[in-house]
């Protein structure tokens, strides 16, 4: 049932520790929100999933089995830009998933199945409120408007796991405040697993079922990049208060800036 | 293919010529389908080409690429010879009368060439007249300095102010003369028969293929006799030749004067066969050696042999330049 | 006074600024022209106005006796055709190895520095050789054309291709897109309206090519009927051969930016990525 | 297997399928040889390597018959001075008049259109005009390259300017600028860069109008060389020649990029602007 | 004392009216925040202060004057972006400004002229706490610190009115509130007149001592670009509690989306 498992997972880059010692469960359906401070590994932690990354050590599994080395339909993402092909229209861009799927060589349907696709498309576009825009290109979108095509977009291919690169962070308050109404009842209606980067605490909170946090628990002023951040904080938000998971793990050793 | 079109029986043959008063006649020839009759006459099929650019139709003739091509006899030893193509020249069309020359804009004898720079195409028939002029002034080539000049810019280049000589042959020769206060200090009328134009084949293919040279030698001489004749009809030919190279029908004519044209196969034959060709030739091959135009490597003038109908030059086992007067006798024995 | 770099000519101005420059241009030859044939009637450097219009009128609607072609056309159908040919194939090899080489690392690994390298021989130097190789008929113009122009169309794709937001392709992976499937849906029109833009680059460049060929091995096209009038210096032939080129490379320059515009609006509405 | 897309070659086999085609090509050329040497022991159009090596070292070490100078380096040192000298005029043009161009709407008006026509104009048929004007000395070959190479620099580097942020003209203004100091402190060491960017790609088009000119009309030179030796199907010249044009320009085009870097470091740091 | 007066300005394009009957009166030292829609005519607002722009009708008055129709060192102005060279150092883009006004042939300093300019400059990056990156390029800073440098740069001049826009839209919210810490000091120190446009009512309320809002009071829907905007609100902040100066004006028609 799609359950992510990171089983003490590190990611070197050469010297530099980015991430160290990662052990955690996401259960299927789970809303998992990611904070953390710039630089801390919370795109590395997605490109893990994704299959981008390949861990130094340990091992990421997608239900106990470790996925292909590299990104694919079961995984969906939605960065924060650049995440709608500009030369094709609203339309065209949702369509895309199911025309990849269905003719490996053109990659381009005609008559009844395209008919068949399109209808899906539009509906997918009606339910992220783009439906009077399936003819426009993303050029002629709003920010808030582009992000709502990527997210259709991903869920046409209906992954297990979908994959939130703070989606929301080139938008103005006002708009990510709608973002936030659609995406909950898509999530609750699809029952996705999500896995959410982000860089507003409000965000976190208002949306996940759980939230970590990513950081270094020590600081070496001398060799900042001999230690890699780790899960600092781990909370399960269904609780009417929330509960540490795995309870307050920083404070230890905490060598001052 | 890169491979040169050596050997074998074959059917379809290509000529290169390049626009020169005394090779119009192919072109007229093609046009006028007098190349279709006689190579129908042998079976076989000959497709005349232009090239624009005349170094370049002897280039591509030794890559291969051609079965014959009109040039100079200093250039089909120089270029197809040297280049170890077995040529054999097997027309001899015409040797140049004044269609070559010296122009000085600064200066009226070829001894105030002295000192001067002088454009022309370096290498070339011209460079080799420029070196017989310079011999009958006793100078040298140390008394001047040469500037290698495309031949389609040179009359361009004679215009410019700072150009004050000039070596080139005609029609370029007729505009760089015309030049107010140009003199014609000395051209190829003084060394008659030293600048040969021919016809060359590959030898090989000649040899595998004999009906080419009655083929090509027939088409000749048909049309230069349409071009001797002053009806109508030769009048129209040389217009449509004018034409061909560019000029008017008085162009062409004034171009015509300064040309000697063996209309009649007997004196070309006569000339090929005679004393003065192995003499003209040895003068050439030395001129190209001290040049270094048979090649860095060749340590001496004999390296390529020439053979003429009445004396050899130079090495036997490497004969690469043949006069060949087969086919123009049979011309002049009227058996084409 | 505002500053200069403020003051905005108004749209009647600016046309006559633009045209003003042509102007001056005409009225230097004009004058230059008359005086070189009062100094010699028979000057051929700089021929007057009406003697141009008069050659360029015969060129384009009298037949040549000789052929009977109206040699204007026949000139520009034969180098248009070269033209179109050389920088079709320059396209084609243009996309498929600047795709192939910015897309693939494997591809831009083995060919990347082969195309840098290619990209700098000049092509005039290498004129000899090509003949040699390929003949005197019309396929030796279209491949210098082709080796003029398609090194830097390939570049500047694979530029292109390796300049794409990784956000895409990561994206269109996880849309279950095999590579070839990247390559024709996502890749490949991205790069179109830069193709058009590396064309419209390129269009100078291959008129060079072909005038330069066919001044050497051709018996039909414009840059023949240049270099064969040269030896006479008929400037009157000259000179409205170079406007007509320049022209048409203008207009050619025109069609590209159009078609461009509207096969792909999406590139050229403000804003797009 | 991953998608093609996503296998990324290491080190070693990068190196290796870099100089793979490079050997492939090598390989060709010798088999080519050898069977066309079999064919005919005189062959001229593919000599070996040996021969090539024989001929350059000659060109190079001994003085030549004629002329007692050492070819190779002469024919060098005239060509990269025309070279640098044609390049150097059209950069100072290019510059002043894109910076005009960009920054004066006036300018922009007047000589945009100009640009624009100009730089369509094939330089090579106007070559009689440029050697009766500049006569035929080294200024017509400086004039080729400027006349070239300048339009397209001029094109770009006004569009560079045009393309600067808004916001910036008006920040400099803000702070008092003149329209002159504008373009001298803002405007123009932000366009170097660009320059370096164009100059680089314009090594190409120089080298080829300047082996054009030589070809033309000249007493030495790398393209004099070239078009001479043509004439007796040198290739043990010809070719040594191609590559160390080539070379030259490479490192030509090394040197610029290196230099942009020194000089000009905030152009390449990542994330400027 | 520098006091900004707006004389019923309407600005229009073509058929487009932008703003219309704008009449206000600013005075010298005042923190004028400016809140509104896209599209509203913000940026347009400045530009007439900035002399980019000219009203169709109506007048821009500095001290009563009309001022030169092109930006000049009386009024600085910073943007949300693109607001540093990114060609000079530091040290370099504050110095320009001495330069320019110091040496109008070659804008370069030298000798001890050089050293008062480097001088002063280097006070200026110290209060904006940039003092230790005075040598770095632009591109080697943050985008909080790239702002505080176009502040610094604008200080130099001593402009009369400092025109901001949308100053610190770019930035995370940690690097936005230290950047209001900095500016009120700034502004207390140098007794400014700054006209501040932003998306963010906290900032607007929190830093100014008056806030305007610029809407679009009539909205027809057939024709929308045929009613400007104008001023809605007008605050006074220096109260204790927000007082409207001139009113709540909104209301009257308002012809429904
Ligand atoms: N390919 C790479 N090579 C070397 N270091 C890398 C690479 N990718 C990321 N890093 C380093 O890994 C660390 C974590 O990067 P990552 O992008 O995951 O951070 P992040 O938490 O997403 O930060 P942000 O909030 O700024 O997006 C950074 O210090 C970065 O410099
Ligand atoms: N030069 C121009 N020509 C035509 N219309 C213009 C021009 N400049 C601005 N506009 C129009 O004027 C209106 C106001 O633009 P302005 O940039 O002032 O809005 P704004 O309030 O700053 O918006 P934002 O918050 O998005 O920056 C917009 O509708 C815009 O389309
Ligand atoms: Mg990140
Ligand atoms: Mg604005």
């Amino acid at each position: 049932m799609s359950t992510l498992s990171f089983r003490n997972v590190w990611v070197e880059y050469g010297n530099q520790v980015v991430l160290e010692r990662i052990n955690l469960e996401i259960a299927s359906g789970t809303f998992l929100s990611i904070v953390g401070p710039s630089g801390a590994g919370k795109s590395t932690f997605l490109r893990l999933i994704l299959g981008q990354e390949k861990p130094s050590q340990g091992a990421v599994l997608l239900d106990g089995q470790p996925f292909p080395a590299e990104p694919g339909p079961d995984r969906g993402i939605v960065f924060q830009r650049y995440s709608v092909f500009p030369h094709l229209t609203v339309l065209g861009n949702v369509l895309l998933g199911y025309e990849l799927a269905a003719s490996p060589f053109t990659a381009r349907l005609f008559g009844s199945e395209r008919k068949d696709a399109v209808e899906k498309s539009r509906a997918l576009i009606e339910a992220v409120g783009l439906g009077p825009h399936a003819d426009k290109y993303p050029s002629a979108l709003s920010g808030g408007m582009q992000q709502r095509l990527a997210i259709a977009q991903a869920l046409a291919k209906q992954p297990r796991v979908l994959l939130l690169d703070e989606p929301f962070g080139a938008l103005d308050p006002g708009t990510r405040a709608q973002m936030h109404a659609l995406i909950k009842p898509l999530w609750h209606e699809h029952k996705t697993t999500i896995v959410m980067v982000t860089h507003d605490i409000k965000e976190a909170f208002g949306l996940a079922t759980r939230l970590i946090a990513l950081d270094r628990p020590r600081k070496d002023p001398q060799a900042p990049e001999r230690f890699g951040a780790r899960i600092t904080y781990d909370l399960d938000l269904t609780r009417d208060s929330a509960v540490p998971v795995l309870g307050f793990i920083r404070a230890s050793v905490h060598v001052a800036q | 293919s890169l491979s040169p079109a050596y050997a074998e029986k074959k059917k379809e043959f290509n000529i290169a010529w390049t626009i020169y008063v005394g090779w119009m006649p192919w072109p007229y020839a093609a046009e006028s389908g007098i190349v279709k009759k006689w190579a129908d006459k042998y079976g076989i099929s000959i497709k005349v080409t232009q090239i624009n650019d005349y170094v370049e139709s002897i280039n591509q003739y030794t890559a291969g690429k051609f079965d014959g091509v009109t040039v100079t006899n200093m250039d089909a030893l120089t270029i197809p010879a040297a280049g170890g193509v077995d040529t054999s020249a097997i027309i001899m069309g015409d040797y140049s009368n004044g269609n070559d020359g010296v122009v000085l804009k600064k200066g009226k004898t070829m001894a105030d060439i002295k000192g001067q720079k002088v454009n022309l195409v370096e290498l070339s028939v011209s460079h080799y007249l420029l070196a017989r002029g310079l011999e009958t002034v006793k100078l040298s080539e140390k008394n001047i300095k040469t500037v290698n000049t495309s031949d389609a810019d040179i009359v361009a280049a004679a215009k410019s102010p700072d150009t004050t000589a000039v070596v080139t042959w005609n029609p370029q020769l007729l505009e760089v003369k015309a030049e107010p206060g140009a003199t014609l200090v000395f051209d190829s009328s003084k060394i008659p028969g030293e600048i040969e134009d021919l016809l060359v084949v590959n030898t090989q293919t000649l040899k595998d293929n004999p009906e080419l040279g009655k083929a090509l030698t027939g088409i000749w001489y048909e049309t230069i006799a349409l071009m001797k004749d002053q009806s109508e009809k030769g009048k129209a030919a040389r217009e449509a030749m004018a034409k061909l190279s560019g000029t008017d029908l008085a162009g062409f004519e004034t171009q015509l004067k300064t040309t000697f044209m063996y209309y009649e196969p007997k004196d070309a034959l006569a000339f090929m066969t005679g004393p003065e060709l192995p003499k003209i030739m040895d003068h050439v091959r030395t001129f190209c050696f001290d040049h270094n135009l048979l090649g860095e490597n060749v340590k001496s003038k004999d390296a390529v042999g020439i053979s003429t109908p009445s004396k050899a030059l130079g090495s036997t086992t490497n004969v690469k330049l043949r006069f060949d007067p087969t086919f123009m006798k049979m011309a002049a024995d009227g058996k084409l | 006074m505002p500053r200069a770099m403020n003051v905005v000519p108004n749209r009647g101005s600016r046309l006559l600024l633009a045209l003003l420059p042509f102007l001056l241009i005409a009225l230097i030859y004009v004058v230059g022209s008359a005086q070189r044939r009062a100094d010699n009637p028979d000057d051929k450097l700089l021929p007057p106005v009406s003697e141009m219009v008069a050659t360029s009128k015969r060129l384009a609607t009298e037949p040549d006796r000789r052929s009977g072609d109206y040699l204007l056309w026949s000139d520009t159908a034969a180098s248009l055709q070269r033209l179109a040919l050389g920088l079709g194939i320059s396209a084609i090899i243009g996309l498929t190895l600047g795709l192939a080489i910015g897309l693939l690392p494997i591809a831009g690994a083995g060919f990347g520095t082969l195309v840098a390298v290619l990209s700098m021989i000049p092509p005039m130097a290498v004129l000899p050789v090509l003949f040699i190789v390929f003949g005197l008929g019309e396929l030796s113009k279209v491949v210098l054309i082709i080796i003029g122009v398609t090194p830097t169309l390939v570049r500047d794709l694979s530029l292109e291709v390796q300049n794409m937001p990784r956000e895409q392709l990561i994206k269109a992976q996880t849309l279950g897109a095999s590579t070839w499937q990247v390559a024709i849906r996502v890749v490949l029109p991205q790069i179109m309206p830069r193709l058009i833009q590396g064309l419209r680059l390129m269009i100078g460049p291959a008129f060079l090519f072909l005038i330069s060929a066919e001044a050497i091995a051709s018996d039909v096209g414009l840059g023949y009927r240049i270099f064969l009038v040269r030896r006479y210096l008929s400037m009157d032939v000259i000179l409205p051969y170079v406007v007509w080129i320049t022209l048409l490379a203008y207009v050619f320059d025109y069609a590209l930016v159009w078609f461009g515009r509207r096969v792909f609006p999406w590139a050229y509405a403000q804003g797009s990525r």
